[in-house]
């Protein structure tokens, strides 16, 4: 069904952030009626080229992209959102953007409601229109018969289930007479099986209508059952461009990470050995939201380096948030074979954990107050250091000097730039505050470490020296660390064992010299083939 | 192009807005104005007329009131056209005479008798050195930011 | 089944919370007031027709998501100075009002625009910050009534000048406008009296509501109220929005102060509008309405059952507690407790529909504590 | 010049405005007749009475639970205190310590509940602190007419009960801190030692506070709720503590001001007190989540050399008293400023 005119075609779009290359040379054509599955893991440049794609503002203010869009043959340059909804791209996205007191009908033509007009237009113009509710009823069963799912019109996105939410949105898009590009990221994500059954069967149903399908995806089955053809991304370059058909999970998965293993890793492995358990977590659940974690038990030894990985959303950050107490958790978690009240965050830092959040502007760091605090508030509240007795003890103030002692020795020993250690540490890069977080975390002298996207955001020299200190703490202090990264390759570098979490769930253990596609398939959520899950098994008994 | 046209009618009905804003405005500032007469039943200085020996005086619809020599009285009126009856007593004669106000004159006096008499002008502004003056003076009450409804209920309604 | 039933008891409960300890409190306080019910009914019809229109101005602001509109002051100063305006041109009876009225827009659609932007630089804070600003308007409106008029802005109406020839005199008589809209055409209906007149245009004005929901910035303004990042993603002007909802308040607030002081009968220059803001807001959250949900009932449940309070109150605590003023501190306690009550009460459920809606992500994990263990 | 434009985009023009307003009203005062040794005189004795009041708002401003709006509580407390020294006929500083010694279990109660509340309704805190102020304000006023207090001094003479709404202190400790010490000079001047040392002893322990273990995790709990909680500090205990402590300094703020002022000024006298207060720390330079001692002293001295020179000055230029909206539009204005800019990015 698909002619010779490729509808959408983009060609050698490149970008970089601040230096940071995310997309390079990125070339492909979609064509009418066509499902593009659009697959790569976490930071391969999906979003940032679907950005692109829609006119994002954001590209714009980062010096814009490299490369040529163009929709039938004529280049784009979309200044904003509005300008692509008006060429026909729609776009779904992975948060849900409906007003929850409108009822379907009313979120399905938001700013597009039919209206006539009013006496007081002349005056106060199109704005002062009566709304036409049963033309918009009738355009929004349209839109949802298109989609040939069951939706009630007048129900309140407030009272729908999360799959209705979805297929709303979608219904919005395609409501719209232009649309003829379709970008779902992630539709399915929120969906129990069933409902995304229907939405494949009515993602099928607008495609032999002849819209334009991207769907962006990381259940690598739903991936191969719809697609035409599919494209991956892989640190920002499209490293494969074939149609699906024969194509197996294993090769996407395989494809998706498929980097090379540095050949260290095996003899790294050989010399290392650790003491007896330190950590074990049983039936872990933590409610935390967008990373809920449902049934986790592993164990750590003593000096080991563990890593957690896992696509976004599947729970590997709500491990260590749950361990620390940060968000609602139960299950048991014991140190030193004693059990640590969860729920409380001065429990698990005075048993001698600390934890580098992943989100560090928000919880990692007191943004508006000096570096000797931002270092030193931890230890001083949990253990008590750096506060001095005044008139024999009657009460104590900040010891000034010994933050800034500690801070120095930080900032020499991290290399942190700044200019002294009373700057303010929103003044810092983001590397550098990665490292004052780490600091903060060292200052407590922990006997283990969680350690949560060290690396996130921050340039490739920073990333590098972040990975070099923990692995140093670990060598020289045997500090036992529990890393959790979205970067595969990061977590192989470093780690003793990796472990990969799926929906909530530990899929597999791996060595981090295990094949690569047996890592791709435990994180697209499929069984490992019997002859890897050994490898994972011994890997566990000599823990 | 139809947008070039609905814009320019949005232009004409706008204006014509403003413009009924500005009329209503004025339509109001005319019917609303009140004005206060003073109905004066009193003999000339010169002698040249004589005060009515008992008539009632009607202005507009409102209600009638007796005279007597030296006698004054005021009504309150609103707007300018105005239309004056007098009904002697004693002949039983009536007189029926309209007039205009002029917009600037909250307080005018009507003679009666110089209008029988036939003389012009038989109505003027009355200048009364701020008579009306009777409320307390005071100043701002301190502590604006005082807050409490002590006043806000005070005044007693009159059904 | 029960347990649905005491479920929807419940919510009914703290929904209605504040309606109900308002309705025992008055009931409790009418027979010690030993006032007549007839007395107390017509009392309430008169300030039904002399609130109401205030109150309606609350309406809009909390469907475009801006909380109570505190800032409504801003709209009674600018109908204050249409009056001062019609009585010193001495225009009188119903075209006086009509007259200061329209004096009154072009002033309370500036500042209402002043207003809705400075509501904008404060995004979550409306409250507050519409509080503080009819303050600081209050302020400039002193400064221009007490020191430019008369000085800078002639007035020919002496009488209404202070002694010492400008500035606006601390009480000013409305006898040329006193009531003239009530008397148009007062019904006598058994021993009461209404105002057809006054209730036909807040009649009115409710159908005016009830018609601009329908219209497509009734529309807008309910989206933006619901969730902002949404309503802007989808193209509606945001900030544009927000600024003619407070705009619209505020005129209606204008108009609304014109027909409460023509009932009152005089104007108290300096302090008629400090309590405007209040006795609304007051009265609208009595009547069952939150920060974030209202309805026009609200608005008439609201103004009866305060203003019945605020009628027996005072009596009921002059019989009780031998003293006038406890009554009047106790209306003025009950009224801003109401106030704080109810926000309390808004901030309290937000915070835990925001917990709940979290728990509900949570989805099967708690159910599995117990069940098989990892897969490692 | 870069440099200069950072400090003023730092400070804001408003308070540039002020600053130099003052400055110039200063100058102007001989001129036009004013005395400057009895202006001076005047503003620091003003300054010594207030500036507790606004010390007070510094925890609950550190501590991320924005202005505080129902410092009436604290102010409350403060009455309940003298009015009972009073009661208890205790004079002199017996009487002036007695009344904070009196006071303290009220603010520390009420402090208390109102910390709890304020914990419950995260977010909205000012407008709900405003009307909680207000309706216990009303409360009070019911209790003053109601109370069993019958000291001669402090009730109605008429009616042998309720307390009159101003209560003279002038036989019990009426300028008990502001005579301590004090230096007169000339006919005009005089310097309240014994005022200003208590002020400066109260910042003081502020200061010295604030660098506490305690001082240290409530700045950071202002400072990023979730940065506090995940090193271990209850938010909700020293967000709590933070009132508490603001609603006790209200207290002994009000009996420093009772003490200078001469009377106590009950009913709905604390209302009016907490707007100037809040209005003078933002004149300091404080925001609405950072505040420190300098922002207090100097904006008190500025708000009140403001609120005592303008009448002075102005009425002697203009011949007429401006002061009252003056004092409106600036203290109304400078919150209004405060709550309008645009919080730095902090998340």
């Amino acid at each position: 069904m698909a002619n010779d005119e490729p509808l959408l075609s983009i060609k050698n779009v490149s970008k970089e952030f601040y230096g940071n290359v995310v997309l390079q040379n990125v070339s492909f054509d979609l064509r009418a009626g066509e499902i593009l599955g659009l697959v790569g893991e976490n930071g391969a440049g999906k979003t940032t080229l679907m950005r692109i794609l829609f006119g994002m503002p954001v590209i714009a203010e980062t010096g814009g992209f490299k490369g040529s869009i163009s929709i039938e043959g004529k280049e784009i340059g979309f200044s904003s959102p509005f300008d692509a909804l008006d060429a026909g791209i729609g776009m779904v996205h992975q948060e849900f953007s409906l007003i929850p007191g409108f009822t379907t009908t009313e979120n399905i033509v938001l700013n597009r409601e039919s209206m006539h007009p009013s006496l007081l237009n002349e005056v106060f113009g199109e704005r002062m229109s009566i709304l036409d509710r049963p033309i918009m009823k009738k355009r929004a069963e349209k839109a949802i018969s298109k989609l040939g799912v069951k939706l009630d019109p007048d129900m309140l996105v407030s009272e729908m289930p999360v799959g209705h939410k979805q297929f709303t949105e979608i219904a919005r898009e395609v409501s719209r007479e232009k649309t003829r590009i379709l970008v779902l990221d992630e539709p399915t994500a929120v969906l129990t099986e069933s409902e995304a059954e229907v939405l494949l069967a009515s993602l099928k149903r607008l495609s032999s209508d002849g819209v334009a399908i991207i769907f962006i995806s990381h259940r690598l089955q739903e991936v191969v059952e719809i697609a035409d053809r599919i494209v991956v991304l892989r640190d920002g370059l499209a490293i494969k461009d074939i149609p699906a058909k024969g194509v197996t999970i294993k090769d996407i998965a395989s494809w998706m990470v498929g980097r090379s293993v540095s050949s260290d890793v095996a003899s790294r492995l050989k010399d290392r050995c650790f003491g007896e358990e330190i950590l074990s977590v049983e039936q872990l659940w933590v409610d935390m939201p967008g990373e809920t974690v449902r049934d986790v038990s592993f164990s750590v030894c003593s000096g080991e380096i563990l890593g957690i990985g896992g696509l976004a959303g599947q729970g590997k950050l709500g491990i260590p948030n749950g361990i620390m107490g940060l968000y609602p958790a139960g299950g048991s978690v014991r140190l030193h074979g004693k059990d640590i009240v969860l729920n409380q965050p001065a429990g698990a830092l005075k048993a001698g954990m600390a934890f580098v959040s992943e989100d560090r502007r928000g919880v990692g760091l007191l943004l508006d107050e000096s570096l000797d605090w931002n270092i030193a508030f931890t230890a001083m509240q949990v253990h008590g250091q750096y506060l001095k007795p005044v008139l024999g003890g009657l009460f104590s103030q900040r010891d000034e000097k010994g933050m800034a002692i500690l801070c120095k020795e930080y900032i020499e020993l991290l290399d942190i730039k700044c200019t002294s250690h009373k700057q303010k540490a929103k003044e810092l890069s983001g590397g550098n505050q990665q490292k004052i977080c780490l600091a903060k975390a060292f200052a407590m002298k922990p006997d283990i470490l969680f350690v949560s996207e060290p690396t996130r955001g921050i340039d490739v020299g920073a990333k590098k020296l972040v990975l070099d200190t923990l692995r140093k703490y670990n060598r020289e202090y045997g500090t036992t660390i529990v890393m959790v990264s979205s970067e595969l390759e990061e977590l192989r570098s470093i780690c003793d064992r990796v472990a990969i979490i799926d929906e909530g769930r530990i899929a597999g253990i791996l060595p981090p010299n295990a094949d690569l596609a047996d890592f791709g398939i435990l994180m697209a959520g499929l069984e490992l083939s019997p002859e890897a899950a050994p490898a994972a098994a011994v890997e566990t008994n000599n823990a | 192009m139809k947008a070039a046209g609905s814009r320019k009618r949005t232009i004409v009905v706008r204006s014509c807005l403003g413009a009924f804003y500005v009329a209503i405005l004025v339509i109001m500032l005319l019917t609303g104005k009140r004005h206060t007469i003073l109905i004066d039943n009193k003999a000339a200085e010169d002698a040249s007329y004589e005060a009515v020996d008992g008539m009632s005086v009607q202005i507009d619809s409102l209600k009638s009131s007796e005279f007597y020599p030296g006698d004054r009285d005021k009504v309150v009126v609103s707007g300018q056209r105005h239309k004056v009856k007098v009904e002697i007593f004693n002949s039983g004669k009536v007189e029926e005479r309209s007039f205009v106000l002029p917009l600037g004159q909250d307080m005018l006096i009507l003679s009666v008798p110089k209008m029988l008499a036939g003389k012009e002008p038989w109505f003027g502004p009355f200048t009364l050195q701020q008579e009306q003056r009777t409320s307390t003076e005071t100043t701002v009450e301190g502590g604006e930011m005082s807050f409490g409804g002590e006043v806000v209920d005070t005044a007693p309604v009159k059904p | 089944m029960s347990a649905t039933k005491k479920k929807s008891l419940s919510t009914f409960l703290s929904e209605y919370a504040v309606v109900i300890i308002f309705v025992l409190f008055t009931l409790a306080a009418i027979a010690p007031s030993r006032l007549s019910i007839v007395y107390i009914v017509q009392e309430v019809i008169t300030r039904l027709g002399r609130n109401s229109f205030l109150v309606i101005a609350l309406l809009l602001p909390i469907y475009a998501g801006m909380g109570l509109n505190f800032g409504m002051t801003l709209g009674a100063m600018a109908g204050q100075i249409g009056l001062i305006f019609a009585v010193n041109f001495g225009v009188g009876d119903w075209q006086g009002l009509v007259f200061a009225s329209l004096v009154g827009l072009p002033i309370s659609i500036l500042l209402g625009w002043v207003c809705g932007s400075v509501m904008n630089r404060a995004k979550g804070r409306e409250m507050v910050t519409g509080y503080i600003l009819a303050f600081f308007i209050s302020g400039i409106y002193q400064f221009f009534v007490l020191y430019i008029m008369g000085s800078v802005i002639p007035i020919r109406n002496s009488a209404i000048l202070l002694s010492r020839g400008y500035g606006i005199r601390n009480t000013l008589n409305l006898e040329s406008v006193r009531q003239s809209l009530d008397t148009i055409f007062l019904l006598k209906a058994g021993p009461f009296s209404i105002p057809v007149v006054t209730f036909a245009i807040i009649a009115l004005l409710c159908i005016f509501i009830v018609w601009f929901k329908r219209t497509k910035l009734g529309q807008d303004m309910r989206a933006v109220g619901q969730d902002m990042a949404v309503a802007e993603a989808a193209g509606i002007p945001v900030e544009k929005t927000r600024i003619i909802a407070i705009i619209m308040s505020t005129v209606l607030a204008c108009v609304g102060q014109i027909i409460f002081l023509q009932n009152m009968g005089n104007l108290m220059t300096y302090s008629s509008h400090d309590q405007t803001g209040f006795f609304a807001v007051a009265a609208i959250l009595v009547g069952g309405a939150s920060v974030t949900r209202v309805s026009i009932a609200n608005v008439f449940i609201g103004v009866i059952l305060l203003h019945a309070m605020f009628i027996v109150s005072p009596l009921a605590g002059q019989n009780l507690f031998g003293s006038a003023m406890v009554g009047e501190y106790f209306r003025q306690f009950i009224g801003y407790g109401v106030i704080a009550l109810s926000l309390v009460l808004y901030a309290w459920k937000a915070k835990k529909a925001a917990s709940n809606a979290r728990s509900s992500l949570r989805g099967q994990a708690t159910g599995n504590g117990n069940g098989n263990g990892g897969q490692a | 010049m870069r440099n200069m434009k950072e400090f003023i985009q730092e400070f804001g023009w408003p308070r540039i405005i002020i600053f130099f307003f003052l400055i110039s009203l200063f100058v102007l005062a001989p001129f036009v007749g004013v005395r400057l040794d009895a202006s001076i005189s005047d503003v620091l004795n003003r300054f010594g009475q207030y500036a507790i009041l606004v010390l007070a708002l510094v925890p609950m401003i550190q501590a991320g639970c924005g202005l505080n709006f129902g410092l009436a509580l604290g102010i409350i407390a403060g009455l309940l205190g003298s009015t009972l020294s009073l009661q208890f006929e205790l004079k002199g500083f017996m009487g002036f310590f007695g009344a904070i010694a009196f006071a303290t279990p009220f603010a520390l109660l009420l402090g208390y509940g109102y910390g709890k509340l304020l914990n419950k309704v995260k977010g909205e805190e000012m407008t709900i602190a405003m009307y909680v102020g207000f309706s216990f304000v009303m409360l009070m006023c019911i209790m003053w007419l109601v109370l069993p207090f019958n000291s001669p001094t402090m009730v109605w003479g008429f009616a042998g009960k309720g307390l009159r709404t101003t209560i003279s202190v002038e036989y019990y400790w009426i300028k008990i801190l502001n005579n301590f010490l004090a230096i007169r000079i000339g006919r005009f001047f005089v310097f309240p030692t014994g005022l200003l040392l208590f002020v400066g002893f109260c910042a003081f322990c502020m200061w010295l506070f604030l660098r506490s273990k305690t001082g240290t995790a409530m700045t950071a709990v202002g400072s990023n709720p979730d940065f506090a909680r995940a090193s271990g500090v209850s938010s909700d205990k020293m967000r709590t503590i933070s009132v508490v402590i603001s609603t006790y300094l209200g207290a002994v703020g009000i009996i420093v001001y009772q003490q200078s002022f001469g009377f106590i000024q009950l009913y709905t006298a604390p209302s009016p007190m907490v707007f100037p207060a809040v209005a003078a720390i933002l004149i300091g330079g404080a925001s609405i989540n950072k505040a420190s001692m300098v922002n207090v002293l100097v904006g008190t001295f500025l708000f009140q050399g403001l609120l005592t020179m303008t009448p002075s000055v102005i009425n002697s230029i203009l011949q007429t008293d401006m002061s009252e909206v003056i004092r409106m539009i600036v203290s109304n204005g400078m919150i209004l400023y405060a709550l309008t800019r645009k919080m730095k990015v902090s998340k």
